[in-house]
């Protein structure tokens, strides 16, 4: 299985049925592909609007566009409403759970998610808002760098999209919940801890639970 | 998949009140506030209530059968002129009353629905309405920094629901519902027509369905 | 001419063609009687919407209220909306005039119209967001109380309703002017300035240009 | 009676831009902005403009062309990310992006559009968005008090348009379109399709006419 298979997959098993759930662009798109049955989400876009689909095949509308400016499709039930609206839903604790990407994650559950200095500056988008508002704020991201180097850090040197925001953190080795500190709550498959630990900057508790993820 | 039953009778909303809670309710001189859920209240028998919205409207109308009733213990209203009960039990000291500008106690039930820590306001400034304020000053002028408010429950009065709780309003009794709706930990909706999901026009919904807990029908029990 | 039909008369005078108003319960409720013709304006109403309107023996909606909670009637291009917009309006300065009853007036434009401690408390419902936020603020009131006592004062002895945003005061005995204190610009039907200063507590300006109200 | 006019054509509302000026802009991605408008500006040649907005869509769409052609000073928005030009200019020096949290920027917008000082928001607290800006502690928590902004011209897209301005808009493409239209102080709406005054439902209009001072129809001159 793929890294960021593995990552949606568990991402997934998260999500509690009835959940208003709002996902970054990129990986944490893939997820509602990979929900149990019976688990049903209601995906909000930061954009405007509640009920966010996927295209199945429909004609794409101009004015139907995911947060990413992308086409998408609508569920039964959406509805739509201005910028003001959609961050007073956002900021308001009205998301249940965002899943967002990070460039690097802390274990004050710090994130650094929207800059590189004299590099790449794309803006913060809504992130900041939606780590601040959601109850539970998932960072879905691979484990390192493409250079290797560990993204979960004992303390970001990027600029910071929050401060102590994080509850967890879902990578191809790892489950971490933040907890005081990083606590590390499952591996990825045929990962063993001693692989998490080489591969992770922070030091991290083992939980007295801790297991293989269930994907 | 599981869709949540939201749709509810009078008698089981009615379970949801309890003593001592705080209660929003929409409606403007009674335009907009849900009667079957004011009725729901005084049949609970919940007893020193919080209520926070615009007016008292007046005593056989809006939230005026609960002044009436003696069963608030505190109000945060814009308006309480056209109740009279409202205003012999404040000067008799048997209610609390705390009067808010209508345009302030708006954008503090819509600070404590969006997640703000409050908003600047110049209304009330060189007034009573700035006692015990915060006060900031920028580009010389003065503003009071008017705090959130939230309630335990939301009552709301709509014209139409889908099973999931999109909810459209119609004339002027949209008012405070669309704003309470996002300011309580529970929102019931009375409603005077039911359809099935799908059937509103996504652009026209005004309060989305995810604020919406429990749906009861006007005239059912 | 009763003084409640000079002032409603006198105050049309002042909305100009095109111009958003918002008329507080009462004697305002008159001015649109007496709009000159050609001069078409826009009521705002602070329960929620644009384009009140005479019930014109139409039947009464149970939704279709003014602010008074009284039935009304709406024209077409007419729009609802909640009460966050309503005041967004209001304090925005989207509303080019309020007309407001008064209980007492001063120099300096203080308003008291929303309480009498111990005695009536309405409360100020929409009141200070319009003195605050409309473009001009007309006080349309009698000139003194049913005991015979000026409403026009230098300082108000009522709690205030707003400070120093009061434009302009019509009585049925005087227009003024808040300039810095009172300008006397217009007197009422019948009435000298002797008369006006004999009913007025605060002192005043005389306009160079002051004359009869051409009602 | 007098109906004011307020259906103009694009070469019309080309001279109402000015060198310098500051506008707002609907649109997320590209959706919802006003492309005719976009062209107006472009044709008109005004320059160093400041523009507000969530983003600077593609280099080909929403107002990812004025980027391109150069005719901006600065910019304040929330994303930038999909219009390399923006980047490469910004790096380069050539314009001053001035990066808010979308959440911020359409509150301050509001604030601007709603005479209020500024709203109290959590959003960007530890994080390089507070710097130079007052913060406020309530009940151990803090926030930032992020001020108003307003512009001289809001350009919108919206779906629909009676003869007095009241708009209609077509799902995801409302985004920042109703708040711009009450923070500037001349509002120019592009719209798809005109009807006569009293064809909207007033209970679905979203932006009322009394906010609206020009229209223009989207393909035509």
């Amino acid at each position: 299985m793929q890294a960021k298979e593995i990552i949606a997959r568990r991402v997934a098993l998260e999500l509690k049925d009835g959940y208003v759930v709002n996902l970054g662009i990129g990986l944490p798109t893939l997820i509602p592909n990979y929900l149990p049955s019976g688990i049903n989400i209601t995906l909000q876009s930061e954009n405007g609007f509640l009920g966010l689909g996927p295209l199945n095949g429909q004609e794409p509308l101009p004015n139907l566009v995911n947060a990413g400016g992308q086409p998408c499709g609508m569920v039964p039930g959406g509805s739509f409403f201005d910028s003001a609206m959609s961050f007073a839903l956002i900021r308001g604790g009205h998301v249940d759970a965002t899943v967002l990407g990070g460039l690097q994650v802390d274990r004050c559950g710090n994130l650094a998610n929207w800059m590189i200095p004299g590099k790449m500056v794309p803006g913060m988008g809504g992130a900041m808002d939606l780590v601040t508002g959601a109850r539970h704020v998932i960072i879905a991201m691979e484990h390192c760098t493409k250079e290797g180097n560990s993204k979960i850090l004992k303390q970001c040197s990027l600029p910071l999209t929050c401060r102590s925001k994080v509850h967890m953190i879902v990578t191809e080795m790892a489950v971490f919940r933040v907890d005081n500190g990083l606590v590390l709550e499952e591996v990825g498959p045929g990962v063993s801890v001693e692989d998490v630990r080489k591969c992770t900057e922070s030091d991290f508790r083992i939980s007295t639970s801790c297991r293989q993820m269930a994907i | 998949m599981s869709i949540p039953q939201k749709v509810v009778s009078f008698k089981e909303a009615e379970q949801l009140f309890r003593d001592g809670m705080t209660i929003m309710f929409g409606g403007f001189m009674g335009a907009g506030t849900p009667a079957g859920l004011v009725r729901a209240l005084l049949a609970n028998g919940a007893n020193n209530l919080t209520m926070i919205g615009n007016d008292t409207a007046f005593p056989e109308s809006g939230v005026g059968p609960l002044i009436v009733n003696k069963r608030v213990r505190k109000l945060i209203v814009s308006h309480i002129g056209t109740n009279p009960e409202t205003g012999r039990q404040m000067l008799a000291n048997e209610i609390e009353v705390q009067l808010v500008p209508q345009g302030t106690l708006i954008e503090q039930i819509r600070c404590g629905g969006a997640g703000l820590g409050g908003v600047l306001t110049p209304t009330g400034v060189g007034t009573i309405v700035e006692e015990g304020k915060t006060k900031l000053t920028f580009d010389g002028v003065e503003y009071l920094v008017e705090r959130p408010l939230r309630a335990d429950i939301a009552i709301i009065k709509a014209k139409k629901a889908d099973r999931i709780g999109n909810l459209v309003y119609e004339r002027a009794a949209r008012n405070f519902n669309p704003l309470i709706a996002l300011a309580a930990d529970l929102v019931i909706a009375e409603v005077d027509e039911l359809v099935e999901t799908g059937e509103i026009d996504p652009d026209v919904v005004i309060t989305p369905g995810a604020l919406v807990d429990k749906i009861v029908l006007a005239g059912r029990n």
